[in-house]
C-alpha cells in the first residue's frame, strides 16, 4: 500500500472553512489557520475582528458553525477546554480563568490535580506549582496565596503558569500581556522564547504592534471574521499590518501636543499635598493644570491605580489633602467626587466588572453617571437623556447595533468607549483614566488620544495612568513616575522617552535623564 | 396588527408564559367547577392576590437588587399588629393606624437595609434575624400590654370595601401600589440604580451612585409593603394576629421568581410579578376548593412551580 | 417512681380520671418549697401567650406561691429536639416536676424514661404525651369534634352541605377533632356533603379558604370550623353568605359574632381547650409531689357554651381583643382567671 | 512566619465560629446549675449534631454558589421514613438505615438534576421541592408517630465509655468519611471552583456539573443522616412543617455563623458544624439567664442579630472600599 502524496510536512494544526453567527453578526466567516510547532504565530486585528472566537473554537469553549480542525492531519472536535487541553491546545484567555478563591497552587493544577488514593495531593501540588511558576517566571508568588488577593499582572503569570501545567503542544495566548508592564512583559518574552525553542506552537493575540514584532515569527490578519492575509513576520511594515487591520490606510500618530509655556501660568485644577495611603501611598504631592494632560508612568502596582481611586473617594484612611480650584475638599466617595463642585470622573480599569453593567442596555449604561443630571426630582427627564446619548454616540463613534441592546454585546472597544461616553455627558473638569486602552485596537486607540486631547483644550485636567510607554510619551505634557507609592521623577515635554521612562520606572539612576521635580 | 405584534415583542416571553399558566389553571378548574370562571370567584382571587401583590412588590424590589428579604412574615405581622395597636389611641390614633404600622414596617426594613447596606452582612441573614427580632416584640408586646387588635373601620374598608362599584379596593390599592412601582422603578433615578446595582454593584457605585442608601431605601421600602399588606390583611380579618405573616414568604419570593425576576438581581418587571402573583394565589385556591389532602397540595404546588419554570424560567446554557 | 394505686383522686372534682380504666399515681412525697418548670415549645400565637400569662399568674397566687421555691418557664420553638433537650436540662438541674406542652405526642419516650429515672414528676397538658408513665391533662380534643357535628345535626336535622374548616394539617389535635366530626355525623344516618378546607387554626387563612368555597359552592348549610372562627364568619359576612349554625372554638371575636348575628341565623356552640388547663396542669404537679392521689390521665372539662347563651362579659368580651380565647376559667380546680385578669393586666394604659 | 499566616487566612471563618461556640458554650456551662456533667454535654449535644447535619449539608450546596432550601423538608422527609423502616431485627434495621439514607441522596439528586440540567435558580427550584418532599412527608406519616429500633436510638443518642455523646462521635465520622474526602477529591474542588467563579471553573476544563450535583447529592444525604438521627432522639416521625421551614432557615445561619461565604466559594463544613452549635447553644442559654418568658423569643432574637453582625467588624477593617463588593 502506498502512501498518498502529502506535503513535506503536516502542520501541527489546521482549522478552515470555520465560521461561527452570534444572531446578526458573523463574528468569523470561513477562516482559516495553520499552526506549526517551534514557532509563535501572532493573530492580528481590530476590536470585534473575531481573534478571540478563533481561538475559544480552538480550545473548545466555543463550538463553531461550521468548519473543520486538523491536529496532526486528523479530524478533531473539542467540547471542552478540558478536552482541547488533554489533546494538547490550551489557552490563556482574554477574560481570566482563574478561580479567584483558590489558591495559586490550586489553580495551576485545578483540571488535572496529582492524587493519592484518589484525593488531591497537596504536597505534589505545591511542588508543581513550584515549578510552573518558575517557568513562568513568577517564583515570587507564593503558591498559598489566594488569587484573588494578587494584582492583575501577577495573575496573568499564574495564569501562564497554569497553562504550562497541561503540558501544552500549542499554547494560546489571548491578549496574555494586556495587564503586564514592560518589565513583566521581558520575562514574559523569555519565557515564549524558551517553550518556542522546545517546539510548542504559539498563538499569540495582542494589540501591542512593538511586542509582535519583536516576539512573532509568522502573522495572520482578521478583519470582520475574514481572514485578510497570512505571512512570515517582518515580511510587512507596521504600517502595512496596521492597514490590513482596518483596512484603510493610517498613520500613527498622536494628537500634536501645545506647546507650553511655564509651568506656573497652568493654573492648578487638582493638586495633592502630601497624600498617603495605608503601605501603599506615600506623599503624593502633585497638581494637573487645566488643560493639561498629566501622566502616570512606572512599573505596574507601584500605587499608581490606587491614586486614582484615593482621589475617586474609594479608599479609606488617607492622608494629606486634595485641593481642587485652590480649594481644599473632601472626597468620601465617587458621588462626592463627581458631584457639581469638584466634577471628577474616573474611567475605570476593568470596564466588566467597574465600568458597565453588561446584561443592561447602552443606554441604560450611558446614562448611568448621568442620572442625576437628567433628572428632576428623582424623575428621569427620558427627552433630555436621550439628547445626551445621541450626542455621545455620535462623538465617540461607538459601533452599536442599537441603543437597547445589551451593552455586554458591545466588542471590548466599543464596550470601553462606552464607559469613557458615559463620564463625559457629565462633562467632568478633572478626569482620572485608569489605563484606558487595554486591550483595545489601534484605530479605537487612535480615537481615544485625539479625545483626550480635545476634552484637555476644551478645559479638562487630565490624570491619565497606562500600562503603556507609547501612550505616555505620546500624550502627555507631563509624566510622573512611580516607584513604590511615590513619585520618583517627574518628566516633561521631550524630556519623555522611552529611556528616561523606563530607567525612572527601575529607580535606576540616571539622574541626567528627564528633569528631577 | 403592527401594534399588537410591537407589544407582544417587548413582552417577556416569562410574563407571556406566566399568563398562559393562568389561563390554562382556570380551564382545568373550570372541569372540577364552572364557578371557578364566576366573575365573584375571580374577583375574590384577585383581591385575595392583592395582599400577596403589595407583599410581593417589596420583595421584587428587593429581589432586583440580587438580595432577599426573608423578614417578610413578622414585617406583615407587626404591620397589621401595630395598626390595630396604633387604633387604640383615641381619633388620632385610629386615624394614624395604619401609617403606624407602616412606619413599624419601615423600622424593620431599615434595620435591614442598615445590615445590608452599612454592615454588609448577607441579606439572607439579617432578615432572618430581625424577622426573629420582631416576633420576640410582638410576642412582648402580646403579652404585656392590653393588646387592641381590631381593625379600624378605615383599614376596613381599604381591604373590603368598594370605591369603585364592582372593583374592590384591595384591588384597587394593589393596582396604585403596582402603577407607582412601575413608574419608580422604570422612570426615576431609584428605579434605574436599582436595576444598576443588581446588575453590578461595584459598577454603579463607581459610578457615583450612592449604591448604600439605595440598597437601604429598598429594604425600608420592602419592610414598609410588607407591613401595609399586613395592615390591609388585618383589615380584611377585621384584626390583626401573630400568625398572619407566615403564609406570605415562600409565596412572595415564588411569586417574584415566577414572574420572571431573576433571583439574581438586575432583571425583572412587574407585570411578571402581577403573574406570578395571580398564578400563586389561584394555584392555592384552587387546590383548596377541590379539597386536594395537604399533602397532594404540597406535591402539587411544587410539581407546578418547577414544571413552570421548567417552562420559561431556565438560565441561559453556558455554552453558546 | 410512682406507686399504682385506686382511686379516687385526692380532688376529685378536678382531677377527673380520663376513663374507668385510667390508673391512679401516687408518688413519694417530697419537702417543698418545690422547683416547677414549664417546658412550652412554640410560643408566638395568643393562645400560648395567654397559657404563659395564666402559668405566671397562677404561680404567683399566695397559696401557689408558698409551696414554690422557682418556677422557670422555657420556650423552645417548634423544634421537637430543643424541647426535648430542654426537658433533659431540667432534669440534670435537678427540678422537682416539669410541666410540657408537648410539640409532639410520640417523641418524648427517652424523656419519659430519663424523668422516671430521676424521680421527676412529668404533667403533660393541651398538646400531650402518648404514655402511660406521665401525667396527662386535656380536654377531649375528639369529643369536641363530637360536640360541634351534635350541633350540626341538631340543627340541620335532614342533613345537608357542611364546610368544614380544619386546622394544621398532620397534628393529632386536628385528626382527633375532624374524626370525631365525622364519625359523628355518619352516625347520623342523614346525607351529609363535608367540604374541608385548611384553616391552620389562623383567622386570614381560614377566612381566605373561606371565602374560596364560598365562591366556588355557593351555600352551604352549616359550618364547623377549629380555630380561625372569627375569620369564618368574616368571610361569610364578606361573600353575604347566609347565616348558618355553626360549631367553633371559644375565640373572643366568633363569640362576639355570635352574639350578633344569633337573630339572622349564627347559632353557634363554642367550645374549647382554655389556656388555663396551664393551671391545672401546675397544680396537679404540686398535688403529685405532695404524694396525693392523682389520675394518669385527667379529663378537664369543656368549656361550652351554645346559643343562644352569648353572656356579655362572661362569655365573650366586646371591649376586648378578638384573639382571645375565653373559657379561661375551671371552676371545679378552683381556677378563676378573668380574661382581664391574663391579658388586660395593664388597663392603666388605656 | 508566611506559611503560618496563609494557613490561618485559610482557617480563619472556621476558626472564629469555633471561637464564638467555645465563648458562648462556656457561658452556658459555667451558669447551669448541674455544671459541665457528661449529662448535659450529652443532651446539648445532641441538639446540636441535628443541626450540624443539616448545616453540613447546607454548606456543600452554599459552597457551589448555590443554596438548598429544601434541606430541611429532607430531614422531615427520611425522619417520616424512617419511623416506618429503621425497624425490626438487626438485618431489617440496617436495611431500613440505608434505605433512608438512599432516600435523602435521591432527594438531593433530584435538586441536582433540577438545578443542573433544568436550569433553574437553586432558590425556587428547592423552595418547590421542598413542598414535594414535605407532602410526600405528609403521606407517610398524616399524624405523628412510628416507632425506631430503639436499642440503636439509644446507642446514638448515648455515651460512648461514658463520656463521650455518641452523636457527637458520629459527627465527627461523617466529616471524616464524607467531608474530608470530598473536599480533597478532584470533584470537590470543582465544587469551590464553580462557587468562586462559574465561568473560570468552565474555562479551566473542571466537571462542574458533576461536582453541583454531587454537592446537591451530598447534601440530601447528609440532611438524611440528620433525620435518622431526629429519629433515634425521638422514637418517632412527624410531618412537622414548621420545624421543617426551621432547620432550613437554622442551617443558613450556621454556615453563615460558620464562615462560610453565602456567595460560595468560601468556607468549611467544618465552620458551619460550629456555626450550628453556636446557634443551637443560643437557645441553651435562656436555661442558665432567668427571663421572662414572655422576653425569651426577643432575647434569642437579639442574640442572633449580634452574632451575625460579629462578622461585619470585618469590614472596618476594609480601606479599599471596592472591596465591599467582592
Ligand atoms: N457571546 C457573544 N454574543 C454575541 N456576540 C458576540 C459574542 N462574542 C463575540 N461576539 C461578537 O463577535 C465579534 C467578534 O468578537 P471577538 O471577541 O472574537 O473579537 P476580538 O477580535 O477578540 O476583539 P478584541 O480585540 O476586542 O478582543 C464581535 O462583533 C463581538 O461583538
Ligand atoms: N491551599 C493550598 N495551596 C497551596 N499549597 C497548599 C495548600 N494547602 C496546603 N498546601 C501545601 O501542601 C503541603 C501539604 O499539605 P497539607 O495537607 O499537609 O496542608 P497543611 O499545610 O498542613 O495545611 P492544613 O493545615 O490545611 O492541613 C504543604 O506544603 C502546604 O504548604
Ligand atoms: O390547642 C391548641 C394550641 O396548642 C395552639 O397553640 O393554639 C390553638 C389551640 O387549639
Ligand atoms: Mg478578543
Ligand atoms: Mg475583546
Amino acid at each position: 500500500m502506498t502512501a498518498p502524496e502529502k506535503p513535506a510536512a503536516t502542520p501541527l494544526f489546521e482549522m478552515s472553512g470555520v465560521s461561527k453567527r452570534y444572531g446578526g453578526v458573523h463574528a468569523l466567516e470561513n477562516a482559516k489557520l495553520t499552526v506549526e510547532a517551534g514557532k509563535i504565530h501572532a493573530i492580528l486585528g481590530e476590536n470585534g475582528a473575531g481573534k478571540s472566537t478563533l481561538i475559544k473554537i480552538m480550545a473548545g469553549v466555543v463550538a463553531p458553525d461550521e468548519g473543520r480542525m486538523l491536529l496532526d492531519g486528523h479530524p478533531v472536535t473539542f467540547r471542552s477546554p478540558a478536552e482541547a487541553s488533554a489533546a494538547g491546545v490550551t489557552c490563556v484567555f482574554q477574560e481570566l480563568s482563574l478561580i479567584p478563591d483558590l489558591s495559586v497552587a490550586d489553580n495551576i493544577s485545578i483540571a488535572a490535580p496529582p492524587r493519592r488514593f484518589g484525593l488531591i495531593d497537596r504536597k505534589a501540588q505545591r511542588v508543581i506549582a513550584e515549578e510552573m511558576l518558575a517557568r513562568a517566571g513568577a517564583s515570587d508568588i507564593h503558591p498559598r496565596e489566594l488569587v484573588k488577593d494578587l494584582p492583575l499582572s501577577r495573575r496573568q503569570l499564574v495564569e501562564i503558569a497554569k497553562a504550562l501545567a497541561w503540558k501544552p503542544r500549542i499554547l494560546i495566548l489571548d491578549e496574555g500581556t494586556s495587564a503586564l508592564t514592560a518589565a513583566d512583559v521581558a520575562e514574559v518574552f523569555s519565557v515564549l522564547r524558551r517553550l518556542r525553542s522546545e517546539g510548542l506552537a504559539l498563538l499569540y493575540i495582542s494589540h501591542r504592534m512593538q511586542e509582535i514584532a519583536e516576539l512573532a515569527d509568522q502573522c495572520t490578519v482578521l478583519r470582520n471574521g475574514r481572514n485578510v492575509a497570512s505571512f512570515p513576520a517582518a515580511t510587512r511594515s507596521d504600517g502595512e499590518i496596521v492597514e490590513m487591520m482596518i483596512g484603510r490606510e493610517y498613520s500613527r500618530a498622536f494628537p500634536p501636543k501645545p506647546e507650553r509655556v511655564a509651568k506656573d501660568e497652568v493654573r492648578p485644577v487638582l493638586e495633592c499635598r502630601k497624600l498617603g495611603w495605608a503601605d501603599t501611598l506615600h506623599d503624593i504631592s502633585l497638581t494637573v493644570g487645566r488643560g493639561e494632560v498629566v501622566g502616570l508612568g512606572g512599573l505596574d502596582g507601584q500605587g499608581q491605580r490606587e491614586l486614582l481611586l484615593a482621589l475617586f473617594g474609594v479608599l479609606r484612611g488617607t492622608t494629606g489633602s486634595v485641593l481642587v480650584d485652590g480649594k481644599a475638599v473632601t472626597l468620601a466617595s465617587p458621588a462626592a467626587a463627581k458631584s457639581g463642585q469638584i466634577g471628577m470622573a474616573l474611567i475605570p480599569e476593568d470596564r466588566k466588572t467597574e465600568g458597565l453593567m453588561l446584561p443592561m442596555t447602552v443606554r441604560e449604561n450611558l446614562s448611568f453617571a448621568v442620572l442625576d443630571r437628567v433628572s428632576r426630582a428623582w424623575v428621569i427627564d427620558q427627552e433630555k437623556e436621550e439628547r445626551l446619548i445621541e450626542e455621545m454616540v455620535q462623538l465617540l463613534a461607538i459601533k452599536t447595533a442599537g441603543l437597547d441592546i445589551p451593552v455586554g454585546a458591545l466588542s471590548g472597544g466599543n464596550q470601553q468607549k462606552v464607559v469613557i461616553a458615559k463620564w463625559l455627558m457629565r462633562k467632568p473638569r478633572i478626569i482620572l483614566l485608569n489605563d484606558p486602552t487595554r486591550g483595545i485596537d489601534v484605530g479605537t486607540k487612535q480615537e481615544i488620544y485625539q479625545l483626550l486631547r480635545r476634552l484637555a483644550e476644551a478645559g479638562a485636567a487630565i490624570l491619565f495612568y497606562s500600562t503603556d510607554y507609547g501612550e505616555l510619551i505620546g500624550c502627555c505634557d507631563r509624566v510622573l513616575v512611580f516607584y513604590n507609592g511615590s513619585i520618583r521623577r517627574e518628566l516633561k515635554g521631550d524630556g519623555i522617552t522611552e529611556h528616561a521612562l523606563v530607567a525612572s520606572a527601575l529607580n535606576v539612576g540616571s539622574e541626567n535623564v528627564g528633569s528631577a521635580a | 396588527m403592527t401594534l399588537l405584534s410591537k407589544f407582544m415583542h417587548r413582552l417577556d416571553p416569562a410574563i407571556v408564559t406566566a399568563f398562559a399558566c393562568i389561563f390554562l389553571l382556570l380551564i382545568i378548574g373550570s372541569f372540577y367547577s364552572a364557578s371557578f370562571l364566576s366573575p365573584e370567584y375571580l374577583l375574590q382571587q384577585l383581591k385575595v392576590a392583592s395582599f400577596l401583590g403589595v407583599i410581593a412588590t417589596g420583595m421584587m424590589i428587593v429581589v432586583l437588587l440580587g438580595q432577599i428579604d426573608l423578614s417578610v412574615p413578622w414585617s406583615v405581622a407587626v404591620g397589621g399588629m401595630m395598626a390595630c395597636a396604633a387604633a387604640a389611641y383615641g381619633p388620632l390614633g385610629e386615624a394614624l393606624a395604619m401609617p403606624f404600622g407602616i412606619a413599624c414596617g419601615m423600622a424593620i426594613g431599615l434595620a435591614n437595609g442598615i445590615g445590608v447596606a452599612y454592615l454588609r452582612i448577607p441579606s439572607m441573614i439579617i432578615t432572618l434575624a430581625t424577622n426573629a427580632v420582631a416576633q420576640g416584640l410582638m410576642v412582648v408586646y402580646t403579652g404585656g400590654f392590653s393588646p387592641q387588635d381590631s381593625a379600624t373601620v378605615a383599614m376596613r374598608y381599604l381591604a373590603t370595601g368598594f370605591l369603585l362599584p364592582g372593583l374592590p379596593n384591595a384591588v384597587l390599592i394593589w393596582a396604585v401600589v403596582g402603577a407607582a412601582t412601575v413608574f419608580v422603578l422604570n422612570r426615576t433615578t431609584f428605579g434605574r440604580s436599582v436595576y444598576g446595582i443588581g446588575n453590578r454593584e461595584s459598577a454603579a457605585y463607581l459610578s457615583g451612585i450612592n449604591t448604600r442608601r439605595i440598597v437601604m431605601i429598598a429594604f425600608i421600602a420592602s419592610g414598609a409593603l410588607s407591613a401595609f399588606g399586613g395592615a390591609l390583611l388585618a383589615g380584611y380579618a377585621s384584626k390583626a394576629a401573630q400568625s398572619m405573616g407566615d403564609s406570605y414568604l415562600l409565596p412572595s419570593i415564588a411569586a417574584v421568581v415566577l414572574g420572571g425576576t431573576s433571583i439574581l438581581g438586575g432583571k425583572g418587571s412587574y407585570l411578571g410579578t402581577v403573574a406570578g402573583v395571580i398564578l400563586i394565589t389561584l394555584l392555592q385556591s384552587i387546590l383548596s376548593v377541590m379539597q386536594m389532602p395537604e399533602a397532594g397540595r404540597q406535591i402539587i404546588y411544587g410539581v407546578v412551580i418547577i414544571a413552570m419554570l421548567l417552562l420559561y424560567g431556565r438560565s441561559p446554557a453556558n455554552r453558546q | 417512681q410512682p406507686e399504682i394505686v385506686s382511686g379516687p383522686a385526692a380532688d376529685p372534682d378536678c382531677f377527673v380520671p380520663w376513663t374507668a380504666d385510667t390508673k391512679f399515681f401516687k408518688f413519694p412525697k417530697k419537702d417543698g418549697p418545690y422547683r416547677i418548670a414549664l417546658a412550652n415549645g412554640y410560643i408566638a400565637n395568643t393562645w400560648r401567650i395567654q397559657m404563659i400569662q395564666t402559668a405566671k399568674a397562677y404561680a404567683a397566687q399566695p397559696d401557689v406561691a408558698a409551696k414554690l421555691k422557682e418556677f422557670k418557664v422555657v420556650s423552645t420553638g417548634e423544634d421537637v429536639p430543643a424541647q426535648i433537650s430542654a426537658i433533659n436540662n431540667f432534669i440534670d438541674s435537678g427540678y422537682d416536676a416539669i410541666v410540657v406542652n408537648a410539640q409532639n405526642p410520640t417523641a418524648f419516650g427517652p424523656v419519659i424514661k430519663r424523668a422516671k429515672q430521676a424521680g421527676v414528676v412529668l404533667v403533660a397538658f393541651d398538646n400531650i404525651l402518648d404514655t402511660q408513665d406521665a401525667i396527662n391533662v386535656n380536654v377531649d380534643q375528639k369529643g369536641l369534634g363530637v360536640l360541634w357535628a351534635n350541633w350540626l345535626a341538631k340543627h340541620l336535622p335532614d342533613g345537608g352541605k357542611v364546610l368544614e374548616v380544619r386546622g394544621v394539617a398532620g397534628t393529632s389535635v386536628d385528626t382527633d377533632r375532624h374524626n370525631g366530626i365525622h364519625e359523628t355525623l355518619d352516625a347520623t344516618g342523614k346525607k351529609w356533603d363535608v367540604v374541608e378546607v385548611l384553616g391552620k387554626w389562623d383567622d386570614p387563612t381560614a377566612q381566605k379558604a373561606t371565602a374560596d368555597a364560598i365562591a366556588v359552592h355557593k351555600k352551604f348549610d352549616g359550618i364547623t370550623a377549629q380555630g380561625g372562627d372569627t375569620g369564618v364568619v368574616q368571610a361569610m359576612i364578606d361573600a353575604k353568605h347566609p347565616f348558618v349554625p355553626f360549631g367553633g372554638e371559644t375565640e373572643n371575636g366568633f363569640r362576639k359574632f355570635c352574639a350578633k348575628y344569633a337573630g339572622e341565623g349564627l347559632k353557634c356552640s363554642s367550645a374549647g381547650t382554655g389556656p388555663a388547663q396551664v393551671a391545672v396542669a401546675i397544680k396537679t404537679a404540686i398535688a403529685a409531689l405532695e404524694g396525693q392521689v392523682v389520675p394518669q390521665s385527667i379529663k378537664l372539662p369543656l368549656a361550652i357554651v351554645e346559643d343562644p347563651n352569648f353572656k356579655e362579659g362572661q362569655d365573650y368580651y366586646p371591649d376586648q381583643s378578638d384573639n382571645f380565647f375565653v373559657g379561661n376559667a375551671f371552676p371545679t380546680c378552683g381556677i378563676n382567671f378573668t380574661a382581664q385578669e391574663i391579658m388586660g393586666q395593664s388597663k392603666e394604659n388605656q | 512566619m508566611t506559611e503560618w499566616r496563609y494557613r490561618l487566612g485559610e482557617w480563619r471563618g472556621t476558626l472564629m465560629a469555633a471561637g464564638i461556640f467555645l465563648v458562648m458554650f462556656a457561658i452556658y456551662v459555667s451558669n447551669h446549675p448541674a455544671g459541665l456533667t457528661a449529662n448535659v454535654v450529652q443532651t446539648a449535644a445532641n441538639k446540636g449534631v441535628l443541626l450540624a447535619f443539616v448545616a453540613m449539608a447546607q454548606t456543600l450546596v452554599v459552597i457551589t454558589a448555590g443554596i438548598d432550601l429544601s434541606v430541611g423538608m429532607i430531614f422531615i422527609l427520611t425522619n417520616a421514613l424512617a419511623s416506618w423502616l429503621v425497624l425490626g431485627s438487626p438485618l431489617e434495621t440496617a436495611l431500613g438505615v440505608m434505605a433512608v439514607l438512599a432516600t435523602g441522596l435521591a432527594c438531593g439528586a433530584l435538586n441536582g438534576l433540577i438545578v443542573i440540567y433544568g436550569r433553574l435558580q437553586p432558590i425556587v427550584a428547592t423552595i418547590a421541592t421542598g413542598a414535594v418532599f414535605f407532602g410526600i412527608a405528609l403521606l407517610l406519616r398524616p399524624f405523628p408517630g412510628g416507632s425506631v429500633n430503639e436499642e440503636l436510638a439509644d446507642v446514638m443518642t448515648g455515651k460512648v465509655f461514658d463520656l463521650l455523646p455518641a452523636s457527637l462521635v458520629a459527627l465527627i465520622a461523617v466529616v471524616l468519611v464524607i467531608w474530608v474526602p470530598f473536599s480533597r477529591s478532584l470533584i470537590g474542588r470543582a465544587a469551590y471552583a464553580s462557587g468562586s467563579s462559574e465561568i473560570a471553573a468552565y474555562m479551566s476544563g473542571l466537571p462542574i456539573r458533576r461536582a453541583k450535583f454531587t454537592a446537591y447529592a451530598l447534601a440530601g444525604l447528609l440532611a438524611s443522616i440528620g433525620g435518622l438521627f431526629l429519629t433515634f432522639f425521638t422514637f418517632t416521625g412527624e410531618a412537622a412543617f414548621a420545624s421543617g421551614n426551621a432547620y432550613t432557615l437554622f442551617s443558613i445561619a450556621s454556615v453563615v455563623l460558620g464562615g462560610v461565604s453565602l456567595f460560595g466559594g468560601r468556607g468549611s463544613a467544618i465552620g458551619a458544624i460550629f456555626g450550628a452549635l453556636a446557634f443551637r447553644t443560643i437557645g441553651d442559654l435562656l436555661f442558665v439567664f432567668d427571663f421572662d418568658p414572655l422576653w425569651q423569643p426577643l432575647f434569642q432574637g437579639v442574640v442572633l442579630l449580634v452574632a451575625v453582625s460579629l462578622g461585619a467588624f470585618a469590614l472596618f477593617r476594609v480601606r479599599n472600599r471596592l472591596e465591599w463588593f467582592g
